[in-house]
């Protein structure tokens, strides 16, 4: 399909969407109207129990089997892309010997905010995954924010000290252990908010330092020219 | 006010999702992905959603740019590297 | 005022699409897709919005009826880490292409075979 | 009018004439330029959160405004670290 036909084709079936989404849209009711079914169905329940976070209640106790199917496509995709990307690897291990790691080339001012930064995102994701239970946030924000923390030393530093600090085998067993966890506290407790904000912020993070761990190796691993 | 705010902020939200498709670059695209990363967290706190804006944040100012750009390193590295086989470069 | 926040996910909606469907580079096409996916949290949002009510979050203020839907904002922030994570694996898909045929552009992957 | 009603008027005047002019300066030029208005972004939206916070009488907000401080900052400097070699 050529460029010229692949676009009139989209102009043919966006306009189409366009009608029937405005026509869609239209028959909704109004924005910021007081018509909300599922909300007035689930929040007398939560005001009864006394919920201060009704949002993470939801997810962790009226949702709680669409978490779990969450939490595993998120498992499943970290799990796709660390092994779309590992073969490649394999390649370039057989192709030549030593490997070594991009270059560090840091000018200081990075290299002094990084440092700087890391220990309070550090703090702040584990505040967000400790008072998810409470205030806004929760396990999926402050797991998010704990696995991109780590990766400020590399912002800060060089590769080799993100390796250090990052031994990637606790990090595969902490995820499929919250996998685990969360697994059971779905099926089996479901409702324990504070326990699974724990798994989840877990295994958030886990999944996010594995997937980046693999994008990392493919963008600095590079062959030593003997 | 708070009508006027969700407007304008809606707007801003519009704009920038057009300006991050027009961007044809990858590189400077990931730039203008994460200011509209930033439109989308202040119209979800306009709505009153505080958990959302806080989710969208994290996953969409650090996250999301740091893979892409990663990517792109990666995909530029092995095509400047490895020059194509079929001699398409 | 009333139906124009739906139109604007629809807006953001079709340029996401148009994006991927006139990409040159498949790295641009994954962020259009995340832009495109990006509408489904707006549309949800603004239909759990309510006028003159808060954030169904009790910790500062008493419990009160008159808040927005939690329901909606529950499924956004699923859909949100799941957006992100699919958007990681097509990167990582793209970065696999890159290798395999030495280009990004949609147009020359026209054949299968390796 | 009480101090707290003039917040949500601020975030407006501040999201229409300081963060929409930083987004400006993202689409435009090269990379450099586009950081520097995301960098400069940053701390614009974060104060609109701490307006719209106040605007609204929710202190709890205040956790979105902070972690929009931090990360926004984090992320600039991941472009950052790879400008000149990438972008």
């Amino acid at each position: 399909m050529s460029r010229r036909v692949r676009l009139l084709v989209f102009l043919l079936s966006g306009a189409g969407v366009a009608v029937l989404f405005t026509l869609a849209a239209v028959r909704l009711p109004d924005f910021g109207g007081t018509w909300h079914p599922y909300g007035e169905r689930t929040l007398p329940n939560a005001i009864r129990r006394h919920t201060p976070n009704v949002i993470s209640s939801i997810n962790f106790d009226q949702r709680a089997f669409d978490t779990l199917g969450e939490e595993l496509i998120l498992m499943a995709a970290a799990l796709a892309a660390v092994v779309i990307l590992r073969t490649v690897r394999a390649e370039q291990e057989d192709a030549a010997g030593a490997h070594a790691y991009g270059p560090a080339e840091v000018s200081d001012a990075l290299r002094i905010t990084g440092y700087l930064l890391l220990p309070v995102i550090m703090v702040t994701g584990v505040y967000v995954v400790a008072h998810g239970y409470i205030s806004p946030g929760g396990g999926f924000q402050g797991g998010v924010v704990l696995g991109s923390a780590i990766h400020l030393i590399y912002l800060a530093g060089d590769y080799p000290a993100l390796a250090r600090i990052r031994p990637i085998p606790m990090f595969e067993s902490g995820e499929a252990v919250a996998a685990g966890v969360f697994v059971l506290l779905a099926l089996a407790f479901a409702g324990q908010v504070k326990a699974m904000n724990a798994a989840v912020g877990l295994e958030v993070g886990c999944a996010l330092v594995l997937v980046l761990a693999k994008f990392f190796e493919q963008a600095l691993l590079v062959r030593k020219d003997a | 006010m708070a009508d006027a705010l969700i407007v304008a902020a809606l707007v801003l939200t519009a704009f920038m999702a057009t300006a991050v498709v027009l961007t044809r670059d990858p590189a400077r695209q990931a730039i203008v992905l994460s200011g509209y990363g930033l439109a989308l967290a202040i119209l979800f706190l306009l709505l009153q959603a505080p958990d959302v804006a806080m989710s969208q944040t994290a996953v969409g100012t650090v996250v999301v740019p740091l893979i892409v750009i990663l990517a792109i390193h990666a995909i530029r590295r092995h095509h400047t590297r490895e020059p194509d086989r079929r001699g398409r470069e | 005022m009333s139906h124009l926040p739906y139109l604007v996910a629809g807006w953001i909606l079709l340029a996401g699409i148009y994006g991927l469907v006139t990409s040159r580079n498949l790295v641009h096409a994954v962020v259009c897709l995340s832009v495109a996916q990006s509408a489904t949290y707006v549309l949800l949002l603004t239909i759990g919005y309510r006028k003159k009510a808060t954030a169904p979050v009790f910790s500062d203020i008493k419990p009160t009826r008159n808040v927005v839907d939690p329901v909606v904002q529950a499924m956004t922030l699923t859909d949100i880490v799941v957006g992100a994570t699919v958007t990681a694996l097509l990167l990582a898909l793209t970065v696999q292409v890159a290798k395999r045929r030495g280009t990004v552009d949609p147009d020359e992957l026209r054949s299968l075979e390796p | 009018m009480s101090p707290l009603g003039v917040a949500l008027p601020a975030a407006f005047a501040l999201l229409v004439a300081g963060v929409f002019p930083c987004f400006l300066a993202t689409l435009r030029g090269e990379p450099v330029d586009r950081l520097s208005g995301l960098i400069l972004a940053g701390p614009a939206a974060t104060l609109v959160l701490l307006l719209l916070a106040a605007g609204f009488g929710r202190p709890a907000y205040l956790d979105a405004a902070f972690l929009v401080a931090l990360l926004s900052f984090a992320g600039s400097l991941v472009f950052a670290r790879f400008l000149g070699k990438t972008i």
